[in-house]
């Protein structure tokens, strides 16, 4: 049974201008200890799709529906507030994009530590503390027992995501939820955020989803890849074989899109045309149509339904499209 | 931090040196003898030229404001033209007053704005929401003596609850706690209600700006209960501000109490300053001024320390 | 081939000249650039990058060095020959948003730069404004539009077109593509390699990302903490990084392919950036440097040459030749 | 599609037409701006509308609360409320308008060397104006109007003293901020001289906090007029005045209780019309916030 099951999810936020549809029909499962990618652009839906199986989207303006949630044998959905809190922070966590901003300036980094131990591990206050000290020295602080009193803006970036990270994994999640978690840091320090999250969840077999618009850390970290696009995915295979054989047309515009550093240097990329979707009035066919390269006849008379393509690997799409030119 | 507030400090003579100079200036270029009001128009020449004397009024303008100066720099504010007495005991009585009905506003203001503003920001767009935005609407628009007169006819007149005079007098002080605090309640109302609008909006508007901030997610993806999200994550940050508004306002209430001291007949500063406008009293005008424009200054300091105290970020 | 633009010891010092605050953005760098080439910029955050591109236009003041352009020395022209010489020499900035006046419509901005210098006058403004909107890919009914109601690639373009109005010669190209999403920022480098094509243009092209610039560049200069490290042609420092920051910078950018990257070595640098108010002694990036050896805090590396057109600052470099 | 012609030169006249054309979509500022024409054509034809003198004497008919002749009941002196209040708003309202001009052709240009030139000459001017503010505004008003004599004149110039610095500092603060953005630099980097600069964006962009400011003034000086009426320094009776008739009404308060609550509900009504038309005037002077039809056809394309 996998560790989390989600049928149909369905994230809206009425606007002034029209009900937005952030998720649109998600369905997705992921295994204990793997790690699952969750790539697409500003507006695909994958940091809504998180914080909904996190519970966190405000209701209203949001509304969040599925068919079934369930982690770790219970409906998320069918959760009280006061329950998904017992699990928030617990057995499941977060961390976010920007590190500044996500942790509460006025609050010392112990502090902001120690809560979280003595809510949901009932800790006192003296062993709530050698637990935050432990624990930031396991992401790699040094001098813990004298960061404790330090203020976030007295930490420099990469520090404060490793204090985020501390503080997501404290508990001992089966589930840690990264949103960008390194889009905000310099490449190198990237390098450092993601190789200790690696080093971590293998240890304890946590199971991941890893939200990212690179294509570069997804394939560096992740066992298996969702391609979101419109609210949807549109794509869904283990890592190897999205990059070898990319079947929808948004996919194989991502991987267009994106600059390499190694391989031959090319001098043009080949870039997704036109502007990102709509997402109020969504047409009632392939979203990506209006933007696709590979677009066939039955693109524009109905919606393309999920394609399976042998070894889990399946795509929302009418073309068919081969491997991958090396 | 004590480097900055040395600094603050020692602007505080600087600015005091060019608002009693302001003070001097206005009070020697408009027309109007503060002996001639006091003596009356039937006085000897000679009865008035030694009263000029003895204040210094026959002296050129540069040497009475330095003369002044000199004195208020040792502490001594001078003698009143009109009342038989030193500025400083004149003082002594007035600014206890004052800062009680300041202290009385300012107590109501916070009692109000702050369940009032977080309440607000938690139930935004509800009746609750509308209600306190539709009371500081109100609260910005109605003028403090208005309001002391719907006031007083409600609770004073056509209920009789509570007194209209009495601050500062013998028999409200000798009656017991209630007699004392009775006729404060409807002047601090009066006089806080611009106060508590203002504190009010403020609080609501920094706590909905919070709410919506990355770290209050932080704090609900932590599974915290939400009075702790509420409480230690939101108002703390909330109350930064709030805080330093509040005191910047406090600095405010001594100088905006006029209107109410009028009409309450409370023995205030800005009742003895509309004195002595009224009879040219130089010495008390110059020397009423500057303690306000002091206690303003202090209030800002004040507030500008608290703001570094609340806020790890600053650092002077 | 002449340079068309030559920075000499350029120096950018905030703070108290000599004081131990002093921040030293940028700490003698010198470079240039041909005409019609792309020099790429590239450094983490904080290492003088942008700072460079906004000193050569004269929008901060450098603290000492020269900025060459046509024989001119920037740093010393008067208002009046550099406001003239602004024409020829243009940016586009990160935030696009930002850099658009929001109470002006996109006619106003593009036709604003016209006015500035006068081109374009009377009735061929407007004709020349819509050719402008064509050429960087706009429909022309955005004239009226107000920024905030563009996405984020098209004001991207307004400020490009805008920055070709005044017909310049050189473009800094300040991050022009970190804001936007992967698919609009393909457009964008393609945008500005087309025009680079049919007019003849030459950027300086500053980036975070080492990826984005191998695709840009014809030149590469990498910088750490004010510094240039390593400057080489493209295809040089990308086959053989030989600073070994530019190596660890190559090693932590991931490659969207699963296979490459079970295979790279990773080279994952220890610690943050030091305090630019405070740099280290010597090479400054010793601190962090899996190679450092006593030497390096003594002295500051000399460049080291390569090849004709490859160096890079590092005195272990010196060992291996 | 028809090509749009674009405009030929940067200018103002479009942006303030987009502007009258968002405004009404505001209702609170529209009830706001009817509220205040229709007080201030109630003040302006104050002969032709009021049913009695609002000087003359009657004490007949001393004392009579409100009845279909007197609107508002009768004062001490059997004077008409209802017709006191017009003439009343006739004072309020003009030095609410001159004290706000007062304070535009003082402040702004004040505000705006302080802010744009910065340095020294900024150092200098936000000191004085700092002492200004030191002062209560309405104890500085008072010492003025007090010294120099009760007259409107005075109370005119006394509130204008009092709030320029206000607004020389709102601008400054603006100018400053302006000042620090992008759009600046690449004006700049597009070679735009100062002039174009101050003028095209500096002026744009700070307008709107000036006009919004403004109706806070204007608010602040109708209040401070009643206030230094209501204290005996303002207009002198016989002639009506919203603050002046509180004060006399405040003997009266148990037996005529229209009395203050006439000029009250005027100053209440004024100055909460003042600040819808100023919430009104932020929105519709920026762009930001400007829903056209068109905004709305461009995001669902």
């Amino acid at each position: 049974m996998p560790l989390l099951a989600v049928r149909n999810l369905r994230t809206r936020f009425a606007t002034d201008r029209g009900t937005v549809r952030a998720v649109d029909g998600v369905s997705f499962d992921l295994a204990e200890g793997e790690v699952l990618g969750l790539v697409g652009e500003s507006g695909s839906g994958k940091s809504v799709t998180a914080l909904s199986i996190m519970r966190l989207v405000p209701e209203p303006p949001g509304r969040v529906t599925a068919d079934s949630m369930s982690f770790d044998g219970t409906d998320l959905l069918r959760l009280t507030e006061a329950q998904a809190r017992e699990v928030r922070g617990a057995s499941m966590a977060m961390v976010f994009q920007d590190p500044m901003r996500s942790l509460n300036p006025v609050l010392s980094i112990g502090r902001q530590l120690v809560e979280v131990l003595q809510r949901h591990q009932k800790l006192g206050r003296q062993a709530a503390r050698r637990r935050a000290i432990e624990l930031l020295e396991m992401v790699g602080i040094p001098l813990a027992d004298k960061r404790l009193a330090a203020y976030p803006h007295q930490f420099s970036g990469g520090m404060r995501q490793r204090v985020m990270i501390a503080i997501a994994l404290s508990c001992n999640p089966r589930l840690l939820i990264a949103d960008e978690a390194t889009t905000a840091l310099d490449v190198t320090i990237q390098a450092q955020i993601v190789d200790l999250v690696k080093r971590l969840t293998r240890e304890r077999g946590t199971s991941v989803i890893w939200i990212s618009h690179d294509l570069g850390v997804v394939a560096n970290l992740c066992d298996r890849v969702n391609v979101m696009y419109a609210g949807r995915i549109v794509e869904s295979a283990p890592i190897r074989d999205l990059f070898q054989r990319p079947s929808h047309g948004y996919t194989l515009g991502l991987l267009g899109s994106t600059p390499r550093i190694d391989g031959p240097a090319l001098r043009r990329l080949s870039p997704i045309d036109g502007l990102p979707p709509n997402l109020i009035d969504p047409l009632p066919l392939c979203p990506f149509l209006p933007r696709c390269r590979v677009s066939v006849a039955a693109c524009r008379e109905r919606a393309p339904d999920r394609r399976d393509l042998g070894h889990e690997h399946w795509a929302t799409c009418f073309a068919e499209l081969g491997p991958r030119a090396p | 931090m004590w480097h900055y507030l040395g600094r603050r400090l020692i602007q505080v003579p600087l600015v005091l040196l060019v608002v009693s100079l302001m003070t001097f200036l206005i009070t020697r270029a408009t027309p109007g003898d503060p002996v001639q009001i006091m003596l009356g128009m039937q006085t000897s020449q000679e009865a008035a030229d030694a009263m000029r004397a003895e204040f210094n009024l026959d002296r050129p303008l540069p040497e009475q404001y330095f003369l002044w100066v000199a004195k208020v720099a040792t502490g001594d504010l001078g003698r009143s033209i009109r009342l038989n007495d030193t500025v400083t005991s004149l003082l002594a009585e007035r600014f206890p007053v004052s800062l009680q009905l300041a202290l009385a506003a300012m107590l109501f203001a916070l009692a109000v704005s702050i369940p009032l503003g977080v309440l607000a920001a938690l139930r935004r767009n509800t009746w609750i929401d509308y209600l306190c935005t539709g009371y500081t609407v109100l609260g910005f628009a109605v003028p403090n003596f208005g309001l002391a007169l719907i006031l007083i006819y409600i609770f004073s007149i056509k209920l009789d609850w509570l007194p209209i005079t009495g601050i500062g007098s013998m028999e409200a002080a000798a009656g017991g706690w209630w007699s004392y605090i009775a006729p404060f309640i409807v002047p601090a109302i009066a006089l806080g209600t611009l106060q508590t609008a203002m504190l009010t909006r403020l609080l609501r508007s920094s706590m909905i700006d919070i709410l919506s901030q990355d770290y209050i997610r932080t704090a609900r993806a932590k599974g915290l209960l939400p009075a702790t999200v509420v409480i230690v994550h939101a108002l703390k940050n909330a109350m930064i501000p709030f805080v330093t508004m509040a005191t910047v306002q406090f600095g405010y209430m001594i100088g905006i109490q006029v209107t109410i001291e009028y009409i309450f007949a409370v023995p205030g500063m800005g009742s003895a300053i509309l004195n002595a406008v009224v009879t040219r009293d130089f010495p008390v005008i110059q020397g009423f001024t500057l303690v306000i424009a002091a206690f303003f200054l202090f209030a800002n300091i004040m507030a500008d320390l608290l703001y570094a105290v609340l806020d790890p970020r600053i650092r002077y | 081939m002449t340079a068309l633009l030559q920075v000499d010891d350029l120096r950018v010092h905030f703070g108290p000249v000599g004081a131990p605050g002093t921040v030293k953005a940028v700490d003698g760098i010198s470079f240039s650039v041909e005409r019609g080439r792309t020099l790429g910029l590239v450094g983490e955050s904080g290492c003088g990058k942008s700072t460079t591109g906004y000193a050569i236009l004269q929008l901060v003041p450098p603290t000492t060095g020269r900025v060459l352009y046509g024989g001119t020395d920037l740093c010393r022209a008067d208002s009046g020959t550099l406001r003239r010489l602004r024409r020829k020499l243009q940016i586009i900035f990160q935030d696009a948003h930002a850099s658009l006046n929001p109470r002006m419509p996109i006619g106003d901005l593009v036709g604003e730069a016209l006015d500035i210098h006068g081109l374009h006058k009377g009735r061929a403004r407007a004709g020349r404004i819509h050719e402008l909107l064509d050429l960087v890919g706009l429909a022309g009914h955005l004239i009226e539009r107000y920024p905030h109601e563009l996405s984020g690639g098209q004001a991207q373009r307004v400020a490009i077109c805008r920055a070709l109005a005044v017909e310049p010669e050189l473009i800094v190209c300040d991050e022009p593509v970190s804001a936007l999403d992967v698919s609009i920022q393909a457009q964008i480098v393609n945008l500005l390699q087309d025009l680079q094509e049919r007019l003849g243009l030459t950027y300086i092209f500053i980036s975070h990302d080492l990826s984005v610039v191998r695709h840009m560049s014809d030149q590469v200069a990498v910088m750490y903490l004010g510094k240039i490290v390593e400057m080489a042609g493209k295809d040089e420092i990308y086959a053989r990084p030989a600073h070994p920051y530019t190596k660890a910078l190559m090693s932590a950018i991931p490659v969207p392919d699963p296979d490459s990257e079970a295979q790279r070595q990773r080279i994952i640098l220890a610690g943050d950036l030091p305090n630019p108010a405070n740099p280290p002694s010597g090479c400054r990036f010793r601190t962090r440097c899996p190679i450092a050896i006593d030497a390096c805090a003594a002295t500051d590396p000399p460049p080291h040459a390569m090849s004709a057109t490859h160096w890079a600052k590092c005195i272990r470099l010196e060992e291996g030749s | 599609m028809a090509i749009a012609q674009p405009p030929a030169t940067p200018r103002f006249a479009g942006s303030i037409r987009l502007a009258a054309r968002q405004f009404p979509r505001h209702r609170a500022a529209m009830v706001g701006l009817v509220c205040l024409v229709l007080l201030c054509l109630a003040a302006a034809f104050a002969p032709l509308i009021a049913p009695f003198d609002p000087v003359q004497i009657k004490l007949s008919a001393k004392l009579r609360p409100p009845s279909l002749e007197h609107l508002l009941g009768t004062d001490h002196f059997g004077r008409d409320v209802f017709s006191r209040l017009l003439y009343g708003g006739r004072t309020s309202l003009s030095v609410g308008l001159l004290v706000v001009a007062f304070a535009f052709v003082l402040g702004v240009p004040l505000g705006l060397a302080s802010g744009y030139f910065g340095g020294r000459t900024d150092n200098l001017l936000m000191r004085l104006v700092d002492a200004f503010l030191t002062f209560p505004p309405l104890l500085l008003a008072v010492a003025l109007v007090g010294l120099l004599g009760p007259d409107i004149q005075n109370v005119m110039l006394a509130l204008g003293v009092v709030q320029a610095p206000v607004l020389a500092r709102m601008v400054r603060g603006s100018t400053l901020a302006v000042r620090e953005e992008v759009y600046v630099t690449a004006a700049r980097a597009l070679g735009a001289g100062p002039g174009r600069i101050v003028v095209s964006h500096l002026l744009r962009n700070v307008v709107s906090p000036i006009v919004v400011q403004l109706t806070v003034v204007f608010a602040a000086a109708v209040v401070a007029e009643a206030s230094l009426s209501f204290l005996g320094f303002g207009t002198q009776p016989p002639q009506p005045s919203w603050g002046r008739d509180m004060s006399e009404a405040r003997r009266f308060l148990g037996d005529a209780p229209w009395m203050f609550l006439g000029p009250t509900g005027a100053i209440m009504l004024c100055v909460l019309s003042i600040n819808f038309l100023g919430d009104g005037l932020r929105d519709a002077l920026d762009p930001r916030a400007w829903r056209t039809r068109r905004t709305v056809a461009a995001e669902e394309r």
